[in-house]
């Protein structure tokens, strides 16, 4: 185990700048003074009191809008007066694109994967981008998607265990920690005059290499296992997830309860932008005349375009449905297809949504059995 | 999709500024555009043919023309690509003619523009869709709004050929200014004499509407379906019983002005215009009948034998449904009073207007054809002494910058020579006559002659010069101006000065043309559709225009265009049913928010709730009552209202494609 | 405060009970007691989930708009402020709401506090907010507790607020408070600052601003003039007015495009503000064409239920455009 | 085919090299101002070539977010002209439009766009002198502020 003295954090980070670009969770000049994720620059110092930034950190592997590729087409129509042995006329036809004579198409695809280190982040989120690599990284031979997993490959992750939990953190219950390691190349834990580092990958082991760390000595590895075992213990217990993902099958045709449930939720998105471990995206195409590009972007189980089908018909047309769906995705679908949740207890959802509403609330809820519900108003 | 795109030439038109060749080389470039040509006059039949034969031989399912302005040809090339079976609204001009070859100088610049001009074309053109015109019942009356000689002309030939018409007349007569006139140049026959049976024409055609004293209030609808207010004004007698004896003007004791006469002299506070008026009614002028400033009185309801009086009567407002609606409402002479001081501003007697002298020249007028120094009028005993020397003035409110009238009146030339001709008729040879003239303007049949007799046979003095001032001098009125010709001033003492005062529209022509949703000129003139494709149209479909109120006319044009007016509406009007445009609002009911915000900005009331099957309700626009304005789509929030041929996406589109790299 | 909280409870039991309404949309506490949020009371038993005092920001009346709630023959109690009702007003005079189908509790009100302004004061959670006449006394989880005076804390929307009186309402909760005297309309502080700077200043305070949106659409769907809802132009691809493209130019012209739509109808009640989860200040757009409406028309949206809004309606003789 | 690129080329290097440096979009109503531009054009009164003219039926039509796409696409001009009030093809259109062109004018500096690169106007038919006049006058205006740096839109 490493320890970082408080005032090397600066030269290390500047060293790190040095081979890539460094994130750190930073108070912004302006009246709002949020805390979010940014580059580095020298002298700018990682704001490390509060808990959580606005938004997880996984904008800087999974974009929330990345080009996927640019598309030109060129064209050779004919000019002058039309000679006899132009072949027949293929009529009113819309989408003939292949028959039009003389057109070509050029697409590029560009993998940008700058190397990146993000630092701060806390081990919810660290386990957040772990569930996104299930979806992005060929999980049980599934997609695998090149650019995010040049990103990924890309990024060392320093993450930084969490001093004083918020009422609204409930990772334990997930079988997380505040000091959790999964998806963590490097773990620091604050102690007395700076942070004991655990170098937990490769990268990690990279890292500490670095001459602004110095090795532990007894004492503040012993702090730093106090500091965690106390913190741990200050996460509150949300709830069980024994027999949730069942529950929440037996009880999906529960509209009341839903309906009760959603009937203050405003339909909007936030709760699936903050979130580390949302990865819906939408892919959609911007031409003008004869160039293009094709975008990737956020989206999420709110969205009216969501499960919208081309006919028109939307299956998700009502805000229970699009509530329940949420919920069910992270605790039933999303397990039952990758064998763990899609929620790593960060409560961004909950602290950020406009009405507040209480994801640990709906699990409780939805995830235990409700005979009630169904019995009356008959 | 196959575009085609055709560049045109015009000769030179667009060719002398814009490399016509190169740019429909470069369309080639275009998405979509599989066949590009350039055509030296694309709208003449070599051009459509090429046109057609090209979209035959290489399948082409959309077309771009880059040539002059939609509103020049659009109709001609929809028709052509009609003819090779294309869609005629999967068409779209590129305006390079009146929007760049002709604005600019610089040829590259020029060029460079007109290529990014049919860029955006290809654009629009490409979110074009088939469409299809739809079809309305036409109602075949016809509106003719004003009474004098072109509206008297149009309401005959369209009722002769069957149309039920229906004249609306401000004053209590027909007849307009052409009753006001002696003479008509250059025959010098007698304007009553052709006039008024056409009057009588008029109210005994079974198939003709007089309504008289009466004006229109409102116009809505469209082509094919007015619908009209009209307000007939009160005229405080029955007309159902009057019989038009004029008793009633005679024992009537108030005096009121007489703008028949053009307030030569004064009338009676209820009146009869003049004798041959039709229809014969009498009115009262409520500012100066004594019952009705006074309180007392009631002469006319005790002489009247047919008890026609009504005092209570007040102004009645009908509504009517026409096919078709007719402007002729005519002219007013230049209100000289105001603008000239320096000739006095209407205070010297001895100096009047054209068409006052003309009243005066008139048998049938104040007096009685004899021609007398106004000063010198209306005194108890001495007689009225007539003028040995009159002098002409033309161009007064025409062509004269300094009051805002730089257009030529085009009928003062001659009614000026007319006017010296009768002069010496009258009063005699002997009399002394000067015109003082810029130019004359004796383009018409027989004009240059008729002038020519009036400066040889007649001796009438024509000096070329404007007159700088008209001031009174023991009794003549001295007439100072310049002799451009001989170059000095020349100074001729006058016993009377006509002001050859030019051609005004009526007052309130520019409201009436708000009323009625066509454009006017900065003047108050109509303005036709296209001067020479169109120039009896407006651009509202279904209205049109005849006479003066589009231009200064002579009667012979007048009656000439009144004619031509009538074939266009019968051309109108010949069909049951009439094709309405397909660039109407159309509502996407999948994506209607049902605010109905449409409902609540559509002047015509065309979108309506429609129920759908499962009981909600939708926008839906009624296809035969949109015009195709567009204002609910851009108060539409979610944008589901589609103006075909102005869809969003296709301005959108033009836009985005103007401004690249 | 504890009055009118009585009052709402008082009303909505009556409501409930008689069943003059379904259901009973007011506030009540979050998940800990510095949270208030919109509570949906269905049995006259529960009306002691009602809670009224200076946390109660939302405003209900987006509940009303059509699909919000789902069932649209719903008889619906709700708890309006005044800047609550202008919006109502505003659905009214659109005849988007059917007065026949509300049951409307109007709740005079002395401002409502800026709960992040508090969070900001301190590192920690705040987890207990209490109020105490003018005094705000506010805990953190790890027990650190701070006083405030009310008045700091208020948005400064309730600061300039005019309209502290409901504008429409059936029953009142508690007296009216004092109406602020001076002439009608709206003040503009809070836009003064931005205001002050260069064209280029504000094309990059601008683009600042909203290169950090992050296109969730809280502010219109929290917004209760805003009721498009999944037909929302600034989703369509087609017409495509916005881009789904997440980037300061684009996220601006989605709020444009909403500022336009509302335009009118937006009585600047700023619930889009205080609903942006990245704290956005969407009232120097809302509140600019306020001002801009109030200068050309002298028009104010949502305090005249007979009224049109500005934007669907003309007068001949309007005093502009002369050029 | 070798003629074609030649032209094309030269067609890139003249939009590329900024000569023309500015481009300013009108949106024009088909009933008035587009036919008072092609008189304009029948009466041979030069102006300046950067314009742009995108035609609508009405002013009526006009959406104000037209005007901010084309800002948002680089424009560094808008001019929107119309019927005068009253004259209407529509008898309203532009009285609508009025309403929604002014707050929109009054808006654009607060967009970060100078004031005089945005303007509505009524042009008639017969005014092809004074559309001439507003286009030299407008196009003069935003030449002198130059082409825009967009940031926000």
């Amino acid at each position: 185990m490493k320890f970082l003295a408080e005032d090397k954090l600066q030269s290390l980070l500047k060293e790190l700048a040095n081979a890539a670009q460094v994130v750190i969770p930073a108070r912004a000049e302006d009246a709002e003074g949020m805390v979010s994720f940014r580059a580095w620059e020298p002298g700018v110092e990682p704001e490390l009191d509060v808990l959580l930034t606005r938004q997880s950190a996984k904008e800087f592997i999974f974009k929330q809008c990345e080009e996927y590729l640019t598309y030109h087409y060129t064209m050779e129509g004919e000019t002058g007066v039309p000679e006899e042995e132009e072949e027949g006329s293929p009529g009113e036809d819309e989408d003939g694109l292949e028959e039009i004579a003389h057109e070509t198409l050029r697409v590029e695809a560009r993998v940008e994967a700058p190397p990146q280190v993000l630092f701060g982040l806390r081990p919810c989120d660290a386990s957040g981008l772990v569930q996104i690599d299930n979806v992005f990284s060929g999980y049980g031979g599934f997609y695998f998607d090149p650019m995010y997993n040049a990103r990924r490959e890309a990024t060392t992750i320093l993450a930084v265990a969490c001093a004083e939990p918020r009422s609204t953190c409930f990772c334990t219950s997930l079988g997380g920690s505040p000091s959790g390691t999964e998806g963590v190349d490097a773990l620091f834990t604050p102690v007395e005059g700076g942070f004991t580092v655990e170098a937990l990958t490769d990268k990690g082991e990279e890292l500490v290499k670095s001459s602004a760390f110095v090795d532990a000595e007894g004492s503040q590895e012993e702090a730093a296992a106090k500091v965690k075992e106390e913190i741990e213990g200050k996460v509150d217990e949300a709830f069980g997830l024994e027999g949730v993902r069942e529950n929440l099958q037996a009880n999906f045709e529960d509209t009341e309860g839903w309906d009760e449930l959603a009937s203050r939720c405003i339909s909007c998105g936030t709760c699936t932008y903050v979130c580390p471990n949302c990865y819906c995206f939408n892919i959609t195409d911007h031409k003008v005349e004869t160039s293009g590009e094709r975008v990737r972007t956020w989206d999420n189980c709110f969205n009216p375009s969501y499960t919208l089908e081309t006919s028109g018909h939307n299956p998700r047309a009502s805000k229970r449905n699009r509530f329940r769906n949420r919920f069910s995705h992270k605790f039933w679908y999303y397990p039952e297809k990758y064998d763990s949740l899609l929620c790593s207890g960060c409560g961004r959802c909950i602290t950020h949504c406009p009405v507040r509403i209480d994801l640990r609330e709906v699990v409780r809820e939805m995830g235990s059995p409700r005979v009630a519900a169904s019995g009356e108003e008959a | 999709m196959r575009i085609g795109v055709f560049v045109c030439h015009c000769g030179t038109n667009i060719a002398g500024t814009v490399d016509s060749k190169g740019i429909a080389a470069r369309a080639a470039e275009l998405k979509d555009v599989v066949h590009t040509q350039d055509i030296t006059y694309t709208c003449s039949e070599p051009g459509q043919d090429a046109i057609q034969e090209a979209i035959q031989m290489k399948g082409l399912t959309r077309v771009v023309v880059a040539a002059c302005s939609p509103h020049m040809h659009e109709v001609t090339f929809r028709r052509c690509v009609e003819g090779a079976g294309l869609n005629p609204y999967l068409f779209e001009m590129a305006n390079i003619r009146e929007h760049c070859s002709w604005i600019h100088e610089d040829y590259d610049e020029a060029t460079e523009k007109a290529y990014e001009i049919i860029k955006m074309a290809v654009a629009k053109v490409r979110e074009l869709e088939p469409l299809y015109a739809n079809e309305v019942e036409v109602n075949k009356d016809v509106l003719v709004i004003g009474g004098g000689v072109a509206g008297i002309q149009t309401a005959l030939d369209l009722a002769d050929a069957g149309l039920q018409v229906t004249i609306v007349e401000k004053e209590t007569t027909i007849g307009g200014t052409m009753a006001q006139l002696d003479k008509t140049f250059p025959t010098l026959d007698c304007s009553a004499c052709i006039l008024t049976p056409r009057m009588v024409d008029c109210s005994q055609h079974e198939n003709i509407e007089i309504m008289a004293y009466s004006e229109v209030e409102r116009v809505q609808g469209y082509v094919g379906n007015f619908t009209v207010d009209i307000r007939r004004k009160a005229s405080y007698v029955d007309w159902e019983k009057c019989i038009g004896c004029e008793i009633c003007q005679q024992k009537c004791p108030a005096k009121a002005p007489d703008s028949f006469n053009e307030d030569l002299v004064e009338t009676k506070a209820i009146y009869l215009p003049f004798p041959q008026a039709v229809p014969k009614k009498a009115a009262i002028q409520y500012d100066y009948c004594r019952w009705f400033q006074e309180g007392k009185c009631k002469v006319c309801e005790r002489v009247c034998p047919a008890d026609a009086i009504d005092y209570e009567q007040e102004d009645e407002y009908l509504q009517r449904e026409f096919g078709a609606v007719v402007m002729a409402t005519g002219l007013d002479v230049f209100p000289w009073e105001e603008y000239y001081h320096e000739y006095g501003s209407g205070r010297i007697p001895d100096v009047i207007s054209g068409l006052q002298y003309e009243r005066m020249l008139n048998a049938s007028g104040p007096t009685g054809g004899h021609v007398y120094r106004p000063s010198t009028m209306g005194k108890k005993k001495e007689e009225p002494e007539e003028p040995k020397t009159v002098v002409f003035i033309q161009c007064v409110g025409s062509r004269d910058e300094s009051v805002g009238r730089p257009y030529c009146s085009s009928v003062c030339c001659m009614y000026t020579a007319k006017q010296a001709i009768l002069t010496k008729d009258h009063v005699g040879m002997d009399t002394d006559i000067y015109v003082f003239y810029i130019d004359i303007r004796a383009t018409g049949k027989g004009y240059e002659e008729f002038i020519k007799r009036a400066q040889t046979e007649f001796g009438v003095k024509y000096v070329r010069g404007r007159v700088s001032k008209l001031y009174e001098s023991d009794g003549k009125v001295v007439v100072r101006g310049a002799d451009t010709l001989l170059g000095d001033q020349v100074e001729v003492e006058a016993d009377l000065v006509v002001l050859a005062s030019g051609i005004t529209p009526p007052e309130g022509s520019g409201k009436l043309a708000q009323t009625i949703n066509i454009s006017y000129d900065e003047y108050g003139f109509f303005t036709e559709s296209h001067p020479k494709l169109r120039p009896l149209e407006t651009n509202t479909a279904g209205v049109f225009l005849a006479g003066a109120c589009q231009s200064p006319k002579d009667i012979p044009t007048t009656v000439a265009q009144a004619s031509g007016t009538s074939s266009k509406v019968l051309g109108l009007l010949s069909r049951d049913k009439l094709k309405t445009s397909p660039e109407i609002a159309v509502v996407d009911q999948t994506r209607c928010v049902s605010c109905w915000k449409c409902i609540e900005v559509c002047p015509f009331g065309a979108p309506e709730k429609q129920e759908q099957r499962d009981g909600s309700f939708k926008s839906h626009v009624i296809e035969s009552v949109c015009q195709g304005c567009g204002i609910c789509v851009a108060n539409c929030p979610v944008n589901c209202i589609a103006l075909k041929g102005f869809q969003t996406d296709a301005i959108i589109d033009q836009i985005e494609e103007a401004l690249l790299a | 405060m504890s009055e009118r909280q009585a009052e709402i409870r008082e009303l909505a039991k009556a409501a409930l009970s008689e069943g003059r309404v379904d259901y009973f949309i007011g506030w009540g506490t979050g998940y800990d007691n510095s949270q208030i949020v919109p509570v949906f009371v269905r049995d006259a038993g529960e009306v002691d989930e009602l809670v009224w005092n200076p946390l109660a920001q939302h405003n209900l009346s987006v509940y009303l708009k059509r699909k919000m709630p789902e069932s649209p023959d719903a008889k619906i109690g709700v708890c309006v402020k005044g800047c609550d009702s202008r919006t109502l007003v505003s659905l009214l005079q659109e005849e988007l709401v059917d007065p026949e189908q509300i049951y409307v509790v109007g709740v005079p009100c002395d401002g409502v506090i800026n709960r992040r302004a508090v969070e900001k004061e301190f590192s920690g959670e705040v987890v207990d907010i209490l109020f105490d006449g003018g005094r705000v006394t506010a805990t953190s989880r790890d027990g650190e507790s701070k006083e405030f005076s009310r008045e700091d804390l208020l948005f400064d929307h309730c600061r300039s607020c005019r309209y502290p009186n409901p504008l429409y309402q059936d029953d009142s909760a508690g007296d009216p408070v004092p109406e602020p005297e001076g002439e009608a309309g709206p003040i503009w502080e809070s836009l003064e600052e931005f205001e002050a700077l260069s064209t280029d200043q504000k094309s990059a305070r601008l683009e600042e601003v909203f290169s950090t949106c992050i296109r969730c659409f809280a502010c219109i769907h929290v917004c209760p003039v805003c009721y498009c809802w999944d037909q929302c132009v600034c989703r369509s691809r087609k017409p495509e007015l916005v881009s789904q493209k997440v980037e300061a130019k684009e996220n601006l012209m989605f709020q444009m495009i909403h500022m336009f739509h509302v335009a009118g109808r937006c009585p600047s009640c700023g619930a889009c503000d205080r609903a942006c989860p990245v704290e956005i200040p969407l009232y120097l757009l809302h509140r600019k064409m306020n001002q801009e409406l109030h200068d050309m028309l002298g028009f104010e949206a949502g305090v005249d239920v007979e009224a049109k809004p500005a934007l669907q309606t003309f007068d001949v003789e309007d005093p502009f455009g002369e050029h | 085919m070798t003629e074609k690129t030649e032209t094309k080329q030269s067609g890139d290097t003249a939009s590329k090299d900024g000569d023309r440096g500015i481009k300013v979009i009108g949106i024009l109503c088909n009933w008035c101002s587009y036919a008072g531009a092609d008189s304009a054009g029948t009466a041979r009164l030069k102006q300046p070539v950067d314009l742009r003219i995108v035609r609508t039926p009405c002013t009526g039509r006009i959406d104000p977010i037209f005007a901010l796409k084309a800002f948002e696409k680089g424009a560094d001009g808008v001019l929107v002209s119309g019927c005068h009030p009253g004259d209407c093809h529509y008898a309203e259109g532009n009285y609508y439009a009025r309403r929604r062109l002014e707050l929109l004018d009054r808006l654009i500096p607060h967009l970060g766009i100078e004031p005089e690169r945005f303007r509505y106007t009524w042009v008639s038919a017969s005014e092809s002198k004074r559309w001439q006049e507003v286009v030299t006058e407008f196009v003069g205006k935003v030449k002198q502020l130059g082409p825009r740096e967009r940031r926000a839109l």
